[in-house]
């Protein structure tokens, strides 16, 4: 029972982890079928953080934060099509620059509105995301009901009512948001038309354009999408999973969402699955540390890096070559 | 027959991208509410006015050298090793090894070691990524992502757990003996009564990426070597048809490319901290790759773009001494000079063509 | 007299410094084929892709059926209801046939409406014009005759009245061609007008009502069909007389040069390609290998060639080679005296980022003679390729260019050039003149035949049986990985050959 | 040091002593928040040049570059923060014991938990955190020997002092294991736990500056450390300050616990007078709480 406790307890926390990851992996899906690569995730995420949590301080409106932080990255995007749609630049130059600009913009402005050392006020109220208590599950209130801590009241409850009350219910509705883009992502990709195409120009985009479908329209769409998204990749972090923005709050999690994104082959299930694996590995590496196997210890270092190896393990042992779309971070040049 | 004359793609584009993004930098120091001519003057005067401030720019520029080396050589086999941090890193750990336990009678030699160490280590690094992607197709840009993480946590276990002397409570090693400290340019080119690069880091190892840089363009241009390396990069199918075998190509790339990475250390470690501390890379690795894409993956081109960052590097740390300027100001900088002149530069050379265009279509 | 269906009227368009056409009219009948012919680079695909909208005249104006049309870009020409097949096809490769033929073309927001309506229509497509195709294959998994067959369906699935055809037969087989040509007439029959880019005179002759000759990007003459000849048109072409058949003295085979037994290849995928076939070639002949191109000629030129590995026995000279592991890569290859001119000169043969002088070296790279201590010595290479450019009159003739910005016939000459000069014991040469114009294909064959007659093995691939007609001292047809017999050619024809090909043995023959 | 200006602890208590003074005494300082290892021997050499007296450093990193500096400038006055074991006649080092301040929020932790266990989440695994952790958990053993103790490290890279989201994961990942008061040691990942802890309804303790404020009635305490006195007092002192090796702990105020309204109504009268007591024991060398430092372990933690 016991272990059974502390299993749902890390797969709580795998979802929470895996959450920003898997929204930025899909942006990322979209801007890569799409033809243009994007190291950018990281840079987006946090502008978006950022201003999420600056407006929804100011405004006290979450909502508002989402709309501001999906808006500040979605102006990034603009940026990366600016360069490597229109004026076909360089893709991997573009995303480091705005990965740059992100780290310093964010806390330039944070400084000069809130005075806080590149912090933001931290949120309260309507501020955040509340997280979502579904009918029967065990919440915070039932807590404030009973004055046991809510950790003791999940333990007395069923097996069964835990799952509900513990994986299921109780995150933030942003959450539930980025695993209901999964089949979404699949559908629009496989079964609409804008997918047929936006993959397309991701793999030729001659073909679609001598079909006489404008490859820049439907490479800034897929950028504008991959804006979208990150946005709300960064509002998570800073509104729902905290509360307020701290610089470089986004700590590398762009790139692991790159690495999921390739790890997936770019495919929007095997997507969902690899960032679950990722949150899944960090989740255990946070929950034991310093194991002590019969007086060996191995040091919080080498758990600290777990996640990691395991990844090039998996990746390595299981994965193999990984083929990105044919036209994938090549400018379309006509006439050279 | 080109579109424009050599001269202006690379001296006229890089130049007015260049003023663009300075422009743009000075509109963001007018948003903070500072003045920009101020601030310029601080920074230039800061990092070129004096032989102190070159002291430090061109010590930043030396660990950019060497990162942007490094991602410039795995470039041309087109491979994309964002690994360099981790690299560095390891060759960190090889420079202080052999400069703590080994007693050097003379720096010369240590530094003939040091090279040789930090270059093993680095490119042990780089060999497993490399390994996998020849072997197991696993993308390189992943597993030298993760090895970063695992170069920081090796690192860190090594300085807290293993090097750190007794009672120190700094995870650093100890300071490396007299004999291995590498000449600065203080000590170099000081002359009695007037004292030169006063305190400034910049050591000899600066010389050592210069050489690196010609060696680095000699492999690439002079050698059978760098001719295959090149010939992999641009078609997988040709290097096959002509018994260029890729996996060679890969691991041997990548090892040059971890070696380049490693020798960082050299300069950061040896040269100016003369021992090893906890981040002593600082994210140079990264820098190396914006470096290395701005100079076109030439190592001219790197060495001028190292410069720059040098410059930015040094001359934000005069604005934060004397200013209220945060220092993020200098990484928004560092970004709109990459946007413009690596990836905006269409933007500047699109029109110019048409006008040369123009003035050929006129002359003849 | 009718209104012209196409009509152009002084179209130029550069691409930066190079003019690819120059002030260009023509008009074109409707209910016509009409050839146009031209060596490499000479702006033909670009003015096709400039009426096609692909690229934006900088002068001139296009009327079809009579009205003044502008097409800035495709979409305006299909609206227009022109079509065009590419030289190089625009698919989608890892598409299924049906995907290709809907995309840009399908009707609502959801695939599936779109997907099974076209499916519908392309049987009807089908019946009417023979043209079969698996929808549901991806084109990767089908031979170029196949995609070719899904470019012009698509054209036709979007309704085209002027269909523009890019050297269609360029990748074709006889056969296929044949039938190509059967599908236009009833294309023309129903009166839709067709252009036809070819650099096979015959093609024209025999096809076209009206043809077009183009030079250095200006049309300098358009004839009818009917009141022309090869001879002219040749000259019309290049500028100068040319002779459309190799003149060669019999060969006097010498000593075996190359044994293969029993050779198996298999590919990535395990299948097995070619299926133990044994082989001769002799000092002093060209052995030619026909073939409908995906039965394992490829891979027989290729293990040949130290690209991948097989299995069985290849001897030269008596010597055995390693076909796999050490000492079976190219640069073995090579040292051994083999020279490879692969089927593919923009994928392979060539890099197309390298300068011309670099590429000289190509695979040769490690030759001793490129060296000066540690480095590559480039100053014998560029002295080593101004003679070669000179030699084999590569146009424009500056070392310095890239690979790729030369023409095709050019970028072959390139690789001929560099391949034959090593005076090699053996030459594997794979389609050497595949899209490439007369003037150029003439010189090649003639060097081809000036090696043979030094004495050296030659072993030759193509799916241009003229051309295997032309070069070859003997022929092996290959069908489905085994060689289904071996004919002189002065004792077979066509048809028999066809029939091979087609996997009809011997017997039955 | 290198965590920042406004890391809402450590630096920012030296900050607000800095600015108390400015304030009150009207004179003026420079301040610089570095970026890069290079820059500490730059900046003090530059603060030097320019006249600059006394010179503050934060941060045991500081050590070795003053170590090199101090020398060549004998007339200007260095102070150090978290550094003892310098050997120059210009450094006025202060060494804060933080383990005996852990100490006693550890002793308050103990008392405040139902569970009978509780955490402690640090920033980077330095040995200055585990020194941290190690006089925490000799004070929660201390009230309740069997008590449980829940230890960890946000991460090995600097982004471990910036990294919220793994905080309060962390944070839940210890509640989970039973921990209903969580000690956070962890620079800007603490906002993170401190948040988390809240929103969990359990309690959390701040550190280095009286954090209490940050979520009134949810944060038991705050260890403090005085760097903010420290600084006031060496900015007064001014050019004639004393130099040599100052410790701070109980005894002389640099250290202790963070008693205010907002977290008036969790301290119990015992909790209060516990504390007292054992404050008074350490001061008066009855109880030795054990340093870190002593041989690179701890007691009462396995790290
Ligand atoms: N996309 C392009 N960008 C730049 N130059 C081009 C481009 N396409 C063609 N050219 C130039 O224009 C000229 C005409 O090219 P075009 O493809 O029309 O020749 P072509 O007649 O089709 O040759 P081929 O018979 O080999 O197909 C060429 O010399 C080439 O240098
Ligand atoms: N994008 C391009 N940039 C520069 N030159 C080009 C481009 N596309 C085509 N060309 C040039 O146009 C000319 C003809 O182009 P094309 O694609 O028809 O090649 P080609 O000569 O027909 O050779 P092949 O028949 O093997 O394709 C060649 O010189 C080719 O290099
Ligand atoms: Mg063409
Ligand atoms: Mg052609």
């Amino acid at each position: 029972m016991d272990i059974f406790v502390t299993l749902i307890q890390v797969l709580d926390s795998t979802i929470r982890l895996a959450t920003p990851l898997l929204l930025a992996c899909l942006a990322g899906l979209y801007s890569e079928r799409a033809g243009i690569f994007d190291i950018g995730l990281e840079g987006k995420m946090l502008m978006a953080a950022f201003f999420s949590a600056a407006v929804a301080a100011v405004t006290g409106s979450v909502w508002l934060g989402l709309l501001a932080g999906i808006a500040s990255s979605l102006v990034l995007s603009g940026l990366h099509g600016l360069a490597s749609i229109t004026f076909r630049g360089n893709q991997l130059i573009s995303g480091v620059a705005i990965n740059f600009l992100a780290s310093g913009l964010t806390v330039l402005i944070a400084q000069s509105w809130f005075k806080q050392g590149g912090r933001t006020p931290s949120l309260f109220g309507g501020g955040r995301f509340e997280s979502a208590e579904f009918p029967y599950a065990i919440g915070p209130e039932d807590a404030e009901l009973t004055g046991q801590p809510v950790s003791e009241l999940m333990s007395d409850a069923n097996s069964i009512h835990m799952v509900y009350s513990e994986l299921l219910s109780g995150h933030s509705i942003l959450v539930y948001v980025a695993f209901l883009m999964v089949p979404l992502t699949w559908w629009v990709l496989f079964r609409t038309r804008f997918g047929l195409r936006l993959r397309a120009v991701g793999e030729n985009p001659a073909a679609v354009d001598t079909a006489g479908v404008s490859v820049v329209g439907l490479r800034f769409a897929a950028v504008a999408i991959c804006g979208v998204l990150c946005g709300i990749a960064g509002a998570y972090l800073a509104t729902a999973l905290q509360a307020g923005f701290v610089k470089e709050m986004t700590a590398g999690r762009g790139f692991i969402a790159l690495a999921a994104l390739i790890f997936a082959k770019w495919r929007p299930w095997h997507a969902m699955w690899a960032c679950l694996l990722f949150g899944l590995l960090q989740a255990i590496a946070l929950r034991f540390q310093n194991i002590d196997l019969g007086g060996v210890v191995i040091p919080v270092q080498a758990m600290d890096a777990l996640p990691y190896i395991l990844t090039v393990v998996i990746l390595a042992g299981f994965v193999g070559k990984a083929v990105p779309p044919r036209a994938g971070g090549e400018p379309y040049v006509k006439e050279r | 027959m080109d579109k424009m004359p050599k001269w202006a793609d690379v001296v006229l584009i890089p130049l007015i991208s260049l003023i663009l993004a300075a422009i743009l930098s000075a509109l963001v120091i007018l948003a903070i509410g500072e003045n920009p001519v101020e601030a310029v003057n601080l920074m230039v005067t800061g990092a070129l006015g004096s032989t102190y401030g070159w002291g430090y720019t061109l010590y930043y520029a030396t660990n950019f050298m060497f990162t942007g080396l490094a991602v410039a050589v795995a470039f041309h086999a087109r491979l994309f090793n964002i690994g360099g941090e981790g690299q560095a890193m390891l060759g960190g750990l090889g420079v202080a090894i052999v400069c703590l336990y080994i007693p050097w009678p003379h720096w010369s030699i240590a530094l003939l070691a040091a090279c040789a160490a930090s270059m093993l280590f680095g490119a042990a690094w780089a060999a497993i990524p490399a390994y996998l992607q020849a072997k197991r197709g696993s993308h390189i840009v992943i597993t030298t992502i993760m090895f970063n993480f695992i170069a920081a946590a090796f690192l860190n276990y090594m300085l807290v757990n293993v090097m750190r002397p007794q009672g120190s409570q700094d995870p650093a090693t100890a300071r490396f003996p007299e004999a291995v400290h590498l000449p600065t340019f203080q000590s170099m080119f000081s002359t009695a009564e007037n004292a030169v690069f006063k305190g400034a880091p910049a050591n000899i190892s600066f010389f050592v990426a210069i050489l690196a840089c010609f060696v680095v363009w000699a492999l690439i241009w002079r050698t059978r070597l760098g001719y295959e390396i090149r010939a992999y990069g641009h078609s997988e199918t040709g290097a096959v048809y002509a018994g260029i075998s890729p996996v060679r190509i890969t691991i041997v790339a990548m090892l040059i490319s971890g070696a380049l990475a490693g020798l960082m250390a050299t300069n950061n470690v040896m040269g100016e901290a003369e021992r090893l501390v906890l981040n002593s890379t600082e994210g140079a690795g990264f820098i190396g790759i914006a470096v290395a894409l701005m100079g076109r993956s030439h190592p001219f081109g790197v060495f001028v773009a190292a410069l720059l960052f040098g410059f930015l590097y040094q001359g934000g740390a005069e604005l934060a001494l004397w200013t209220s300027i945060p220092r993020e100001l200098i990484v928004v900088i560092q970004a709109l000079v990459i946007l413009f002149t690596g990836a905006l530069d269409n933007m500047v050379r699109m029109p110019l063509e048409k006008l040369f265009l123009g003035l050929r279509k006129g002359a003849e | 007299m009718t209104v012209p269906a196409i009509e152009l009227k002084g179209i130029s368009k550069a691409f930066g410094p190079v003019q690819a056409n120059k002030d260009i009219s023509i008009s074109v009948a409707p209910g016509t084929i009409h050839g146009i012919i031209g060596e490499n680079g000479a702006g033909k695909s670009t003015l096709m892709s400039i009426l096609y909208g692909f690229y934006k005249a900088d002068k001139g104006e296009i009327c079809i059926n009579g009205t003044k049309t502008d097409i800035p870009d495709s979409q305006a020409a299909i609206a227009a209801g022109i079509g065009m097949v590419f030289q190089h096809f625009k698919l989608v490769e890892n598409f299924t046939v049906l995907e290709n033929i809907v995309l840009g073309a399908e009707d609502g927001g959801l695939l599936a409406p779109s997907l099974s309506k076209a499916r519908k229509e392309l049987k009807e497509l089908e019946e009417e014009y023979e043209l079969f195709v698996d929808p549901d294959k991806r084109i990767d998994e089908i031979g170029v005759g196949m995609q070719q067959r899904v470019e012009i369906l698509k054209a036709l699935y979007r309704q085209a009245e002027i269909l523009i055809l890019d050297e269609p037969t360029g990748v074709l087989t006889p056969a296929e061609a044949d039938q190509l040509f059967r599908i236009l007439d009833r294309l023309r029959a129903e009166g839709k007008t067709i252009i036809v880019i070819t650099h096979k005179l015959r093609e024209i002759i025999e096809n076209t009502d009206t043809v077009s000759v183009m030079r250095r990007g200006q049309m300098t003459a358009t004839v009818k069909t009917a009141e022309t000849s090869p001879e002219e048109l040749a000259e019309l072409m290049v500028g100068r007389k040319v002779l459309l058949q190799v003149d060669k003295v019999s060969a006097k085979p010498g000593k075996p040069i190359l044994e293969v037994e029993n050779l198996r290849v298999f590919d990535q995928a395990g299948v097995e390609r070619v299926k133990g076939i044994d082989l001769t070639v002799r000092a002093g002949e060209i052995v030619g290998i026909a073939g409908v191109a995906g039965n394992g000629q490829s891979e027989l030129l290729e293990v040949l060639g130290g690209m991948r590995p097989g299995q069985g026995s290849i001897k030269l000279n008596g010597e055995p080679l390693a076909l796999s592991g050490h000492g079976s890569d190219g640069q073995a290859r090579r040292a051994q005296h083999i020279a490879h001119v692969p089927e593919d000169r923009q994928r392979e043969g060539l890099i197309m980022d390298f300068h011309a002088w670099e590429n000289v070296a190509f695979g040769y790279h490690r030759d001793p003679a490129y060296q000066r201590g540690l480095f590559m010595d480039n100053a014998a290479l560029r002295a080593d390729t101004e003679r070669k450019i000179e030699k084999f009159d590569v146009r424009p003739p500056n070392g310095w260019l890239t690979a790729k910005s030369f023409s095709g016939g050019n970028q072959q000459k390139i690789v001929v050039a560099r391949e034959i000069e090593r005076n090699p014991d053996l030459l594997l040469v794979g389609q050497p003149t595949r899209g490439v114009d007369i003037g150029a294909i003439e010189f090649i064959h003639k060097q081809i035949v000036a090696l043979r007659d030094q004495g050296k093995a030659i072993l030759l691939v193509s799916v241009e049986l003229e051309e295997i007609f032309s070069l070859s001292d003997r022929i092996a047809v290959m069908f489905d990985g085994h060689i289904m017999g071996e004919r002189l050619p002065h004792e077979t024809d066509e048809k028999e050959l066809g029939l091979l090909m087609a996997g009809v043995a011997e017997e039955a023959a | 040091d290198l965590g920042g200006k406004f890391d809402k602890s450590f630096n920012e208590a030296a900050h607000n002593g800095a600015s108390r003074w400015a304030e009150q005494t009207g004179k003026t300082y420079r301040e610089i928040e570095l970026q890069s290892e290079a820059q500490r021997e730059q900046a003090l050499r530059r603060f030097a040049e320019a006249g600059l007296n006394p010179i503050i450093t934060m941060g045991f990193a500081m050590a070795d570059p003053l170590a090199a500096v101090a020398g060549d400038y004998p007339d200007t006055k260095f102070v150090a923060v978290d550094v003892n074991w310098l050997d120059a006649p210009n450094v006025r080092q202060i060494g804060f014991a933080e383990h005996e301040g852990s100490y006693l929020v550890g002793m308050m932790a103990a008392m405040a938990s139902k569970t009978g266990t509780v955490g402690f989440i640090g920033g980077m695994d330095i040995p200055l955190i585990r020194h941290f952790g190690c006089g925490y958990a000799q004070g929660a053993k201390a009230v309740n020997p069997d008590i449980n103790i829940v230890a960890n490290m946000t991460g090995t890279t600097p982004s471990a002092w910036n990294d919220p989201v793994k905080g309060s994961e962390l944070t839940k990942a210890q509640i989970s294991q039973g921990a209903d008061v969580i000690y956070a040691a962890a620079g800007g990942t603490g906002v993170g736990v401190l948040q988390t802890a809240a929103d969990e309804g359990i309690l959390s303790i701040g550190v280095d500056s009286n954090q209490n404020h940050l979520h009134p009635g949810k944060v038991l305490t705050s260890m403090l450390k005085r760097v903010d006195v420290a600084v006031y007092d060496a900015m007064k002192a001014g050019e004639d300050l004393q130099t040599g090796v100052f410790a701070m702990g109980l005894a002389e105020e640099g250290v202790g616990v963070a008693m205010d309204e907002y977290n008036a109504e969790l301290v119990t009268e015992e909790m209060s007078s516990a504390v007292a007591d054992a404050r008074s024991d350490i001061i008066n060398g009855n109880v030795t709480v054990v340093s870190y430092y002593e041989n690179d372990s701890c007691p009462a933690l396995q790290f």
